[in-house]
């Protein structure tokens, strides 16, 4: 699979002519490395947004773990029907060829690595692909899960879509989660509207970068970024 | 044993003990035995430990039965919603108790209930806070937590349709977790929109063969509003 | 669920104004005790002729563990289908209410304890309910289990049907079983043709006898028949 | 990545590799892909494991496969058949290794490699020669035997009819192991009666999703004598 335009061995391509990518061009640029008949998981959220940039005669399936293969796009007016949602709770439709099954079926489809690719948010990616996106650990927080930890485990691509710095200016891109893991060394790579970085054992390569270059990305991050 | 037909919903929940374990099924409101649910709360079983993907929304359904008190315990993957201040204020006060578990991982342990399965190693969850306390494993070179089933004592469900021995099918996403609840209850109590004579469903079609099944009641007609809550 | 019409505590009744069961009486006899509205598999084998002494209004459903509820009676003529058969893979046909299922369905639904009784053949069977059926332990066998260990383990009521001896005159309830094992004290009731056994941990209590006393199968088993 | 459909049973099996382990649905000669299996004699792969229920009768199918000398092991659960000779013989003579395995937990070591499952707890076999050498453990005063995946390097199946998108339903018996073993391999090949244009199957009906099928052939028209054959 082809995650990426970039050429391997290349090096990051520095996009320093526009500023940083807007949520909408994010989900564009991740609905690019999408394989044309990829079988896709969008997790709740912003990664749902990626749906209406993937080409429609590319036969990408989607996936949504409450039960269902070939989800269409949200319902409108008389569409919608109660027994018909995604995982956020949001009435959808169905397009030709979808399959419906249960919820032990749909996780173990998950679980087995039979889904290409799924798109989570995240609270903090750590250089070595650890996941936090379920808990903010604040103790009063109430705990939940949902199917967060089986999507992190399971999909063969675990790429992640989320803004690179929080309202805070603190990077999400980080040397240790702080907060409570999801997965461990699970997320294949990270999509920010500040460029799209590569988590793996060694460190973070950076593919792309937008608004930005490595340079200026290297002062305000505390993960090494390899050269 | 085959499947009984129940007149009312009272009728088909009659029996519930004290202290049961009960799993409901659902997701949102696509396949939520609603019917069920507000007869098991005049039954006025209490002390139950509740098993269901989400702890209630707004003031119905599963949220009712917390109001009133009869919850000692939720088992599920996402308590907190937009609208799950029910649960939200029993929890604050400690007056429910509350397991968290990966949504994949929920619904195979109930399945290895149906299965007898007696535990097995799954990889979602290792490294994180809620494999704590849990046996873990290495299995070619992956961490792997050893989980236990979840068997109920009841499991109250919905279903699209029935025939009379209790084979049932289900409608688009509201499937989710009924046919794995259905395998592991002792008592499998299922509200259906239709109940048709035998031979009426194609058997390729059975989505839950009606050995899993004691209990049918036809459900009460009811307007669902569609809420986007997750 | 009544197994037998013989009231506990009565002591068992022995049937000497006639001899031994044939198998034709020994499947109705058996038939005679599955309760109305069951779930059954009846083993390959023997077993399989239970099914015609059921009485049609029982509402008793048939389980073939090749992925089947509601197998009907064996195919005849034109009903043949290369694509219906029983676990023997002799062709069947399917009632009305039947259901199909696939193999890991099938073997969950028996190991989760959802058949009210299994019927199974035996080579031995001890006075603790271990079942020997499946392996002759001859050096030479290729060993063959089937769905023999799962059944064994599975169904809630799991009874034998066998003759009592050999042909050599052997006991085939025995003190400790020397064939392999199938599974161990997974035996509810043996039924043989010279009487009805109840295997357990405190030994084995007779029934019924046919043809036959308790004192005289005192004299020729090597089991503790308890008073 | 959605299925392609192959010219022909050998381009459907093209590219098995030696050393593979391949797993064949069917039972008895119900759902035995005979198309993939001849396929594959002519394709050549050698030193393969087979994972079936049984291994072969008369002188078809999975029998000519290991006549040809393709088989170092079979894993199944009854190989021993009234018409196996040619199994039986090249087990006597060394020629080919045997892993008997129950069947529900054939079944279930197959699904545990489709589902994502490191290992499982099961009961069958416990006590028994064939748990001889594998962890065993009480759970819930029960002794259960700790059992592996299964999986696959390549499936080969039969079902009745697939979309051009993979989607596959199977008829009656036929269906046995073609689901779970569609879950369980790298490469799943599906032969078929009929390929229908999508939107042709009910999404309710569905058993096996596209997801898992990667090839799809149409089987050539047989006529299958139906044997009372254990």
């Amino acid at each position: 699979m082809t995650t990426t335009n970039t050429t391997p061995g290349t090096g990051p391509v520095e996009h320093t002519d526009r500023g940083p990518l807007t949520t909408d061009e994010l989900a564009a640029r991740i609905a690019r490395d999408i394989p044309a008949g990829s079988y896709v998981n969008l997790g709740i959220g912003q990664p749902t947004r990626i749906a209406e940039h993937l080409p429609p005669d590319a036969g990408i399936v989607l996936h949504t773990e409450n039960g269902m293969l070939g989800m269409g796009p949200a319902a409108v007016g008389d569409e919608v029907d109660p027994d018909l949602t995604n995982a956020g709770k949001v009435p959808v439709t169905e397009l030709p060829g979808a399959a419906y099954f249960h919820h032990a079926d749909s996780f173990a489809m998950m679980r087995g690595g039979h889904l290409d690719v799924c798109v989570l948010g995240a609270f903090q990616v750590s250089h070595h692909g650890d996941l936090a996106n379920w808990h903010t650990g604040d103790p009063d927080a109430i705990p939940a899960v949902g199917g967060a930890m089986d999507l992190a485990v399971g999909a063969r691509q675990v790429l992640v879509m989320m803004k690179l710095f929080t309202r805070d200016g603190a990077p999400k891109l980080v040397p240790a989660c702080t907060y409570p893991l999801t997965g461990t060394a699970c997320v294949s790579l990270v999509y920010t509207d500040h460029g799209v970085f590569a988590p793996g054992p060694d460190g973070v390569r950076v593919l792309e970068t937008y608004g930005t270059t490595v340079a200026r990305l290297r002062e305000r991050l505390f993960v090494d970024l390899l050269p | 044993m085959t499947a009984t037909i129940a007149a009312t919903a009272d009728e088909a929940v009659a029996g519930i003990e004290d202290g049961s374990t009960v799993l409901v099924g659902g997701f949102g409101l696509a396949g939520m035995p609603f019917d069920l649910i507000d007869a098991l709360i005049r039954q006025g079983a209490s002390e139950l430990t509740v098993v269901s993907n989400n702890a209630g929304n707004g003031d119905v359904g599963l949220a009712a039965l917390l109001k009133a008190g009869r919850v000692r315990k939720v088992i599920c993957s996402f308590p907190r919603q937009s609208d799950s201040y029910v649960f939200d204020e029993l929890y604050r006060a400690g007056r429910a108790e509350l397991e968290v578990v990966p949504q994949g991982t929920l619904a195979e342990r109930m399945r290895a209930a149906g299965a007898g399965i007696g535990a097995f190693y799954c990889p979602v969850g290792a490294g994180t806070p809620l494999a704590e306390g849990k046996e873990v494993r290495e299995i070619d070179g992956r961490a792997h937590v050893l989980e236990y089933p979840i068997k109920g004592d009841v499991a109250l469900i919905s279903a699209h349709r029935a025939d009379t021995m209790g084979n049932l099918v289900y409608r688009k996403t509201a499937r989710n977790f009924g046919p794995v609840m259905a395998t592991a209850a002792t008592t499998v109590v299922a509200q259906v929109t239709d109940i048709v004579p035998v031979g009426q469903i194609d058997p390729e079609t059975v989505v839950t063969p009606g050995i899993y099944v004691d209990r049918l009641v036809r459900a009460e007609a009811r307007r669902l509003t569609v809420q986007g809550a997750r």
